[in-house]
């Protein structure tokens, strides 16, 4: 694999992917950890870019930083209070917390270095299609056409529920 | 004929005794219980007479199956030769005299149907217990009047030492019973069968062993024979019979002197042909030793029944002595004249008791409900008085009770004296019983018996040319004298002489008709030529005893084994019957068919002398005075002791169980209280103090305590599984992550 | 038809108490009463009319029931059930009517649960199928818990619950054994083939048939140990035996005598029907003499003759003396068991039956003792016998039959036994024997304390036993005797189904 | 950019989300945590339809499209109810949130 | 089979299209009627699951002829196993829906969100039952999921209820996600979703060495994480406890009984269709994996229940030990194993829906859901007592109640497997069990209580209700329905 710009803008994302990442593991202060969280979605979107996933990108950067995001940062004001902006970390739960992470992490790592399925699939570069439309038609005339339609329904109950709970008080 | 009659006189007594259950049970009672039971025993007496007449020869057997397991068969059955018809008569005329003397004894007492009815169901069971011509039945007869024992024992229970006496009585025998179970089991498990007789029969089989089952066989026999230690009370299981005195005076006569405690005999001499040379000198050295400790013990009684019971013990040791030498006959003969003898010594005391005790209950004007109750308060009343001041060593702990040093003042030979002005019958039957008990010569039954068993012992000392048996014959005859020392010491301190207690003596009185006449007709029976009608010798044949060899070095051979049959049982009859016998079966080939070996004219001479003996120091010591018995116990005190301590057993058998208790308080500190205060005698109690606390302690704390841990074990595991759900969310999550993790790396090792 | 109805006569009675107004009481007992009096009647019936000559099992009712696993309501009796039949159906009104007046709350569902507990005991001597046979057994647990949980003494919770964890534990090792049995009930030299089955006399043929994966010796003593833990919790044989005094204590007369009587046999019940008919090679792993294996069997008849009387010596509360006499006499049992000949075995179902006879009355006596003086204590009494002269009486009789006394059916049973025991296991019947001398102090003591002596003048006015217990103790009473006197009278019932068994235990 | 460039990013975004839900004191943290294990997931679906499938199969896009608005779902019904958390026990942190337990 | 199109499928879905209709027009008849203590909206409800009911039989019956057919592209399957599931979770919604009439814990204000979020879960379980698709299978588990979240927390002013939610949603996040992350590996191992084909493709690439045991392990085990937390198994049961005890009464009820069969019949779905056949348990043994799941799953049911004071989180140990005498069906691949997994599921709908009645019974006459306050209640109310022993000693598996019959077969099977370790650590802890579901009864039988406590009395209803659980309870054993189950099991399993 040759080191093209396209290669190091490919490790810039994939850098800003897992660095914003472990900011928003690790910082104190949780709005600066929602912010970079927006960033790591970003830099996900950017990766889905590069495996020409268009529309995919697109709904990351939509759903994720317009919908999820925005809802987090309300959560967050809605929930804390200066002083609440902080969060507590205990030096025990980290370790323990860490201990369990980097042992997940070996396991993957090794399973994705000794897996020859997935070895030496090199992104040739060919470009591909959009995928649009594609995907609508899978949507809507394919195979997905049930998860959609599930889906739908899973979203209203989400709406209906969430409603409810988070109401302060029932009307009457 | 013999069916019915032998039924007859079994279901007699037992109907008596069922009428009484049964109304018990619809809480009636029927009001001449006494009179139903009497005549139940006279039926009896009668048909017994009747079967004496119906034996021949040739015993017949009669069974009917009672068990069958496939190929195993448990019958039930009469077997009936001579011997059985003399028991029988034995039995029922003892029991009819004792039922007739009773109606005047216990009138009044508050029980008065009860006993009555525990008299029929003894009798029923003797009876049963002498007519089975098997293992099992005479085993079943055997507890039955262990029960009986138990159940009029402990006929005045609200007397603690009657209650302790009974349970002690019935524990004591239980253990000889189960070494009989033993023996019988073993022998079923060599024969599959309990009978006796026949050509399946334990007896036949037996016979052909080799040489090669011959320990085997032994042991089975000394087994089966202890049975007959516990019952007939023989060293060391003895000591429960002259507690057993404080029974009525009229069951001691028939159970503890008549026919109960000679049922061991009767078993011995029933298992007589396979006894094996080991097993016979076992049993001989038993009875020899039980002879000789049980008259030393008499002679330092001053209970009346005491004196009698240690007597009937030292008797029984005799028949067994007899048995054990291979004199069948005589040891058989002895059971019979000894039955008579010593019922009419005990119904004689009981009559001198009566006499007391009416005055008692004058004095007291108490209810006769209540009459018995009197002995307990005088008891301590008198305890203070008690001459011997060593009794008090032991009296001053909790835990020995009853061994005969508290006596009731009616049985008191110190407060008698005189009484042969007061109470002539009584006076003269119980003479005659004396002299027949103590072996004066010629016109009195016991003389011979004895002497038929003396010679017999000495017969086989000198045919064998055994140690053993002139050890034996030394004790035997030492015994005898020291027998005919204590019965004159008892009849001299009771009838002659000056009344101790002029108060009681006041009182006393002949009893009546109904204790007399009981008397008098005893008194018949224990002159020989009466006895020479019933006791039809003729047919009480020895039976063969195929396993008993003699020893190498015997002078004699085996085939010129001879039977206790000198002059004395020559007089019945018994040589010629034996003769005749041993010629037809031309094994036995001695001396009998010109007369009697030599050794029963020596015995004889020596009993007397020893007899006589016997009777001139009693009349030095204890109506002459010439002798003081004081002196005499202080110059030989330790002998004194030991005798007046009987042996120390039951103070072994207490000490050893007291310091366990000691050893038991320290450590089960808490159960003492709840413990201690009951009294089990000898073995019950080491049982209970010791090894049944452990028992309960460790049921109680290891064995549920083993499940008790592993529930809280149990227990502690869910408490800790709870500790883990400790309600926050992220210890729920490390909890599933590691999991995985942990899931994954096991199986990825497996 | 005879037995069916006979099983389900007290469930139908169950319903119709369930179905009477809570108020008359009166009227719950007697139809109580009449449910458990039929089945009395049908067993005697049935005791009369079975044929003694032969060892097959009569009166066979066979209907499929689940037929996925081939399972059938398969009930039949032989001679050892119909005599534990007619015991289980005689101690039935005996103690309804010893519940008469002591049961004081809830009389309806205590009678209810009663007739419920006849049901599952009269179904479990009657089944012929291994999976019916555990349904039966498993049913007598729910009613017994709570009529001792709630109708007992003051320690009941404790006492129900252990008895109900004992039994279930005991229950669940059975079950594994139960269905390994099936599982290889159609495998012949190790091939699979055909219907697996329940049926318990198909189970006991195949089991001795060569090359059945049944009849392997392995297996067998796997299965054996199975069972037997099940079966020995319910005995109950040492170590499983500490739930028994408890539930005896604290649990209301009617159901101690239910206890001793009848539950304690299912143990040994299930002991000659299954583990001995069916497992002839397991059994003769363990009681074939060899090494402490070969002697364990009979080794736990003699823990618990010796171990179960030195107990009830150390007692000082009645009724737990006689549960613990209750160890002890069905150590005598195991023994007799263990011994695998005619006598043994006949000895031990005989002393099963008298067992459940005498200790019924026992527990009877020490319930009218109860119910008049409140406790229990031993101690606390004393000469009782110049104020209760018949119940002395009674007890004595009672006692004498338990103590073994020759003439009483307790003695019989426990006399083969031994015998039969001797001659396989020597110095291990010898040693039993101490059980014997033992037995009798325990209770010679007790008599003496309680009957024996001067009057405690506490209870001068203590009441006779009265009409109504006699008539629950006189038929026991009239049985032991009749028993003692007349054992025939019983084993002629079995004596051709122990020849049967015998035939297959020696088969191997 | 081979399939293990992808996969390796995905594993570390996993796991830095595992780490988050296990560490972070803070509910809304924990949620932003469970938003890395999602869009992991959703990478790994990305990155499969590329390289595992043929080029016109581009079901797994579908998949973690799907996979978005799930997370979009759960994440106001999460938000839902740790306002109703904030609003009964006054916090959002789990340790506070625990009465339940045993 | 030629899986039917969307458009064919329609027809065969009418069951899954009928609860979103009834779904919508609760909520919409809800808007209509004004008197908020109506119960026209749960009488609604129940008509919907009515004809759901008869929509599942005529599809079942009539349209399929009761062939398997693939649905929708083959993303969901109809064939019997899926069938029985619809059967099942229709009876225990609707007996959820009985339950809530009669809880006074809900808020009558909400019932219209309340039935109709049942409904939508009621579809998420037909859908878990019937799925073969990965995204299918993860879409049905967070329909699921995320209702059961909102139900849960239901009582919105309940801090209980908000913290069993909390933990719920936070537990099953991070669950499902774990799921999610697993199925992906799977997806790209297999290069689909589809279960049939994964099953090949994977047995491919293990042969050809591909693959490693250890990615499908890996891939195996973060989708048990998921499907675990469904079925409550350790060590993924650590929210049910706090959930069931927060939760509204009916809601955990309906949890512990419909959840968990869904969560079963996914597991068995995914498990044996997708890992069943030999090569792949060769390379990774799952059922040796399950089998230890199992044991400690029953084991820290029943020993966590044992201390337990409060009876709804008693029972909730309670279902996390059936959850795993249920694995143990599941680890057998056999048609028995299933079968007696099915049959469990049926006994144990009665005896725990019942035992849950109960506790909704007691809870609103005498205000507590402890132990003590159960006191006496067999003289307050005997009949109630009664069916409470009934109940709790069947779920015990004492004879002659249902639950011996299915723990027999449970038994039955897995020692027919040869799992004796097995079966006789799940025998060992269906003893123990019995221990505290005795002290229930002993509460209720055996201990003083105050004698001024009034009795109890129930409505006609009440009782008919409960007889609905009871008498199942008590004779579903002696049914000759064995067979049955076993068959319908033979649908899944890969032959």
């Amino acid at each position: 694999m040759e080191f093209t710009l396209k290669t190091f803008i490919f490790y810039g994302f994939a850098f800003l992917t897992i660095a914003s990442a472990l900011v928003v593991v690790t910082v104190r202060n949780i709005v600066h950890a929602a912010f970079s969280l927006m960033v790591t979605l970003f830099g996900v979107a950017g990766l889905y870019v590069f495996l020409q996933a268009d529309f995919l990108a697109a709904t990351q950067v939509i759903v994720y930083v317009g919908g999820i995001l925005v809802l987090i940062l309300f959560g967050v004001m809605m929930t804390s209070g200066r002083l609440e902006m902080r969060i507590h970390i205990e030096r025990g739960q980290l370790l323990l917390g860490g201990l369990v992470a980097v042992a997940l992490l070996m396991l993957l790592l090794t399973v994705i270095a000794n897996t020859p399925a997935w070895k030496n699939l090199t992104d040739d570069g060919t470009k591909l299609p959009p995928t649009t439309e594609r995907i609508g038609e899978l949507i809507l005339n394919g195979p997905f056409l049930l998860p959609f339609e599930v889906v739908s329904v899973l979203l209203l109950v989400a709406l209906i529920g969430a409603a409810m709970i988070s109401r302060k008080e029932i009307r009457d | 004929m013999v069916v019915p009659l032998i039924s007859l006189i079994l279901l007699c007594p037992l109907a008596a005794f069922a009428i009484f259950g049964l109304l018990g049970l619809a809480k009636r009672s029927f009001p001449r219980q006494d009179y139903l039971s009497t005549a139940a025993m006279l039926v009896g007496f009668v048909c017994s007479l009747l079967l004496l007449r119906e034996v021949v020869p040739n015993p017949e057997t009669h069974t009917v199956k009672w068990i069958s397991l496939g190929s195993i068969t448990f019958s039930m059955g009469f077997y009936l030769d001579s011997v059985t018809a003399i028991m029988l008569l034995v039995v029922t005329l003892v029991s009819s005299l004792v039922h007739i003397f009773s109606i005047g004894y216990m009138h009044g007492d508050p029980r008065y149907p009860r006993f009555f009815a525990f008299l029929s169901l003894f009798s029923f069971s003797m009876l049963f217990l002498v007519v089975s011509d098997n293992l099992l039945g005479i085993y079943i007869g055997w507890e039955l009047v262990g029960l009986c024992s138990y159940l009029l024992i402990g006929f005045w229970f609200e007397k603690d030492s009657a209650a302790n006496a009974c349970k002690k009585a019935f524990l004591t025998t239980r253990v000889g019973d189960v070494g009989m179970f033993i023996g019988m089991m073993m022998l079923f498990t060599k024969f599959k069968t309990l009978s006796l007789y026949g050509e399946g029969g334990i007896f036949t089989l037996a016979a052909s062993l080799n040489t090669g089952d011959m320990v085997w066989l032994s042991i089975a026999g000394v087994l089966i024979f202890c049975g007959a230690v516990g019952k007939s009370a023989q060293v060391p299981l003895h000591t429960w019979l002259p507690d057993a005195m404080e029974g009525p005076t009229p069951v001691s006569a028939l159970i503890h002197a008549a026919t109960m405690v000679a049922a061991g005999v009767y078993l011995t001499a029933r298992m007589f042909p396979i006894l094996t040379e080991t097993s016979s000198l076992v049993i001989a050295y038993i009875g020899g030793i039980t002879a000789i400790v049980a008259a030393t013990i008499a002679i330092v009684r001053f209970d009346i029944k005491r004196v009698l019971a240690y007597s009937t013990v030292s008797q029984l040791g005799y028949m067994m002595l007899g048995i054990g030498v291979g004199s069948y006959v005589a040891g058989l003969f002895h059971l019979t004249t000894h039955a008579f003898f010593k019922a009419l010594l005990f119904l004689g005391s009981g009559s001198v008791i009566h006499a007391f005790h009416a005055m008692h209950a004058h004095a007291h004007d108490d209810e006769h409900d209540h009459a018995h109750e009197d002995h307990d308060t005088h008891e301590h009343a008198h305890g203070d008085d008690d001459a011997h001041g060593h009794d008090h060593e032991h009296g001053d702990h909790d835990l020995v009770h009853a061994h005969g040093s508290e006596i009731p003042p009616d049985q008191d030979m110190r407060n008698m004296g005189g009484l042969r002005h007061k109470m002539p019958i009584t006076f003269v039957t119980m003479l005659i019983a004396t002299l027949s008990i103590s072996g004066v010569p010629f016109v009195f039954s016991g003389f011979w018996s004895k002497d038929a068993i003396l010679g017999g012992v000495l017969e086989r000392a000198m045919e064998w040319n055994s140690v053993h048996h002139y050890l034996l014959f030394g004790m035997a005859l030492l015994a005898a004298g020291i027998t005919a020392f204590y019965m004159f010491r008892l009849i001299f301190m009771t009838f002659f002489g000056e009344p101790r207690n002029q108060e009681m003596h006041n009182m006393a009185h002949e009893s009546p008709l109904s204790m007399t006449v009981p008397l008098l007709i005893l008194a018949v029976l224990s002159f020989p030529v009466v006895n020479k009608f019933w006791f039809n010798a003729d047919y009480v044949k020895p039976p063969e005893q195929p396993h008993l060899y003699a020893p190498q070095h015997a002078h004699v051979s085996p085939d010129s084994k001879t039977e206790g049959k000198g002059f004395a049982l020559s007089l019945f009859g018994v040589s010629e019957a034996v003769a005749a016998e041993e010629a037809g079966h031309d094994t036995h080939v001695d001396g009998e068919h010109h007369g009697h070996s030599p050794a029963h004219d020596i015995a004889m001479v020596l009993s007397i002398c020893v007899a006589g003996l016997g009777i001139l120091l009693s009349w030095l010591f204890y109506h002459r005075r010439t002798l003081s018995a004081e002196s005499v116990a202080n110059s030989f005190r330790p002998l004194y002791n030991l005798f007046w301590h009987k042996y120390y057993f039951d103070e072994f058998y207490d000490g050893v169980l007291v310091a366990l208790t000691v050893w038991k308080a320290r450590l089960f500190a808490q159960f003492d209280g709840s413990v201690v205060d009951g009294i089990v005698n000898g073995v019950g109690r080491l049982t209970r103090d010791f090894l049944a606390v452990f028992v309960g302690f460790f049921d109680n704390r290891v064995v549920d305590g083993i499940v008790n841990r592993v529930a809280e074990v149990t227990w502690a595991v869910g408490g800790r599984i709870r500790r883990i759900q400790t309600g926050a969310i992220q210890t729920y999550l490390f909890v599933v992550l590691a999991g995985i993790v942990l899931l994954i790396l096991i199986f990825r090792a497996l | 038809m005879l037995l069916s109805l006979m099983i389900f006569v007290p469930l139908v009675g169950m319903i119709v108490v369930l179905l009477l107004p809570r108020e008359s009481e009166e009227l719950v007992k007697r139809v109580t009463l009449l449910f458990t009096l039929i089945p009395l009647a049908l067993a005697v019936a049935l005791f009369i009319s079975y044929d003694r000559s032969t060892a097959g099992t009569q009166y066979v009712v066979n209907v499929p029931w689940i037929q996925a696993f081939n399972i059938q309501y398969h009930i039949g009796i032989d001679g050892l059930s119909v005599t534990l039949l007619l015991l289980t159906a005689l101690l039935g009104p005996i103690c309804v009517i010893a519940s008469w007046r002591n049961i004081e709350k809830g009389i309806k569902a205590y009678m209810a649960l009663f007739l419920l507990l006849e049901t599952g005991m009269l179904g479990f001597f009657a089944a012929l199928d291994l999976f019916l046979f555990y349904v039966f057994f498993e049913l007598t647990l729910l009613p017994m818990y709570f009529l001792i949980g709630i109708w007992g003494g003051p320690r009941r919770e404790y006492a129900a619950i252990k008895f109900f964890l004992y039994t279930l534990f005991g229950s669940v090792l059975m079950l594994v054994a139960m269905i390994a049995v099936y599982l290889n009930s159609n495998v012949v030299n190790g091939v699979a083939d055909g219907l697996r089955t329940f049926d318990i006399p198909t189970l006991i043929t195949l089991a001795a048939t060569q090359g059945h994966a049944l009849a392997d010796q392995h297996f067998q003593i796997w299965v054996f140990v199975g069972f037997f833990i099940g079966f020995a919790v319910k005995v109950p044989i040492f170590p499983f035996h500490t739930w028994l005094p408890d539930a005896h204590v604290e649990a209301p007369t009617a159901i101690s005598v239910i206890l001793a009587g009848i539950l304690l046999k299912m143990g040994t019940y299930g002991l000659v029907r299954v583990n001995m008919a069916m497992f002839p090679q397991g059994l003769h792993h363990f009681t074939n003499g060899d090494g402490f294996l070969g002697n364990s069997l009979a080794l736990l008849g003699f823990i618990n003759i010796v171990y179960g009387s030195f107990c009830a010596l150390a007692q000082t509360d009645f009724k737990k003396l006689v549960a613990y006499s209750s160890i002890g006499h069905m150590g005598f049992v195991i023994l007799g068991l263990a011994a695998r000949n005619s006598e043994g075995i006949t000895g031990a179902i005989l002393q099963m039956f008298n067992h459940g006879v005498i200790s019924a009355m026992l527990f009877l006596l020490v319930g009218v003792l109860y119910d008049r003086a409140h406790h229990r204590e031993i101690n606390g009494f004393g000469g009782l016998g110049s104020k209760m002269p018949v119940f002395t009486g009674i007890t004595t009789l009672a006692f004498m039959a338990s103590l073994g006394l020759p003439g009483l059916s307790g003695f019989v049973g426990e006399a083969l036994s031994l015998l039969g025991a001797y001659e396989k296991f020597k110095m291990l019947t010898i040693l039993s024997t101490i059980g014997i001398v033992v037995g009798a102090a325990y209770f010679l003591w007790t008599l003496q304390r309680v009957f024996l002596g001067n009057l405690n003048p506490k209870y001068e006015a203590l009441p006779e036993i009265n009409g109504r217990e006699i008539l629950t103790l006189a038929p026991l009473g009239i049985l032991t005797i009749v028993l003692g006197v007349w054992p025939n009278f019983a084993i002629n019932m079995f004596s051709e189904s122990v020849t049967n068994l015998i035939n297959v235990l020696q088969a191997i | 950019m081979t399939l293990q460039h992808y996969l390796v990013i995905s594993a570390i975004l996993f796991t830095l989300g595992i780490f988050a839900v296990l560490t972070r004191r803070n509910a809304i943290s924990i949620l932003m945590g469970i938003e890395l294990i999602l869009n992991s997931c959703n990478l790994n679906f990305a990155a499969f339809s590329r390289f595992m499938t043929p080029p016109e199969d581009i079901s797994g896009q579908v998949i973690a499209i799907f996979g978005i608005v799930l997370a979009a779902a759960e994440a106001a019904v999460f938000l839902a109810i740790i306002l109703a958390i904030y609003r009964e026990f006054g916090s959002i942190r789990p340790n506070d949130v625990d009465t339940l337990k045993g | 089979m030629q899986p039917l199109s969307n458009i064919e499928s329609l027809l065969y879905f009418s069951p899954e299209i009928l609860l979103v209709i009834f779904a919508a027009a609760v909520v919409l008849l809800d808007l209509v009627v004004k008197d908020r203590e109506s119960i026209a909206v749960a009488y609604l409800s129940l008509v919907g699951l009515g004809c759901v009911f008869a929509a599942v039989l005529i599809t079942h019956f009539s349209f399929g002829n009761a062939d398997p057919v693939s649905l929708f592209l083959g993303m969901v399957r109809l064939d019997e196993f899926s069938t029985f599931f619809k059967i099942l979770l229709l009876l225990a919604t609707a007996a959820t829906v009985l339950f809530s009439l009669r809880s006074e814990e809900l808020d009558a204000r909400l019932q219209g969100e309340y039935y109709a979020l049942l409904l939508a879960i009621t579809l998420g379980m037909f859908l878990m039952a019937s799925s073969t698709n990965l995204l299918m299978i993860f879409i049905s588990l967070e329909t699921v999921s995320l209702t059961s979240y909102i139900l849960a927390g239901f009582l919105t002013h309940n801090p209980r209820s908000s913290e069993a939610a909390f933990k719920y949603i936070t537990y099953g996040a991070v669950a499902s996600g774990t799921m999610l992350f697993g199925l992906s590996f799977l997806f790209g191992m297999a290069g689909s979703g589809d279960l049939g084909h994964i099953s090949v493709r994977l047995t491919e690439l293990l042969a050809s060495g591909q693959v490693s045991p250890l990615a499908v392990l890996i891939a195996i085990t973060f989708v048990l994480a998921g499907v675990g937390y469904k079925i409550a198994s350790v060590p993924f049961h650590m929210w049910s406890p706090d959930v069931y005890e927060g939760a509204p009464i009916p809601i955990t009820a309906f949890l512990s009984v419909a959840s968990k069969s869904a969560g079963f019949a996914l597991f068995i779905r995914f498990f044996y269709a997708g890992f069943g056949s030999t090569e792949l348990m060769q390379a990774v043994n799952w059922p040796f994996m399950l089998a230890i799941v199992s044991a400690l799953t029953m084991t820290v049911g029943n020993l966590a229940a044992l201390p337990q004071q409060n009876v709804k989180r008693l029972l909730a140990y309670s279902s996390i030990a059936h959850g795993g005498y249920l694995l143990m069906g599941g680890v057998l691949l056999s048609a028995e194993g299933v079968g007696a997994i099915l049959f469990y599921l049926v006994v144990y709908l009665f005896m725990n829906l019942g035992a849950f009645y109960v506790v909704v019974l007691i809870a609103n006459e005498v205000g507590s859901e402890m132990i003590e306050g159960y006191r006496g209640l067999s003289s307050r109310a005997p009949l109630v007592a009664w069916a409470m022993v009934i109940f709790l000693v069947s779920l015990a598996g004492i004879p002659p109640f249902a639950g011996f019959f299915g723990k027999w077969l449970l038994f039955t099977a897995v020692l027919e497997q040869g799992y004796y370790w097995l079966a006789l650590v799940g025998l060992l802890n269906s003893v123990v069990s019995l221990y505290y579901y005795a002290r229930i009864v002993k509460a209720m039988f055996l201990e003083d209580y105050d004698e001024e406590a009034t009795s109890v009395s129930f409505s006609t209803g009440t009782f008919a209700l409960l007889s609905v659980f009871v008498i199942p309870t008590i004779l579903i054993g002696f049914l000759n329905i064995f067979y049955t189950f076993s068959n319908i099991s033979v649908a899944v399993i890969p032959m």
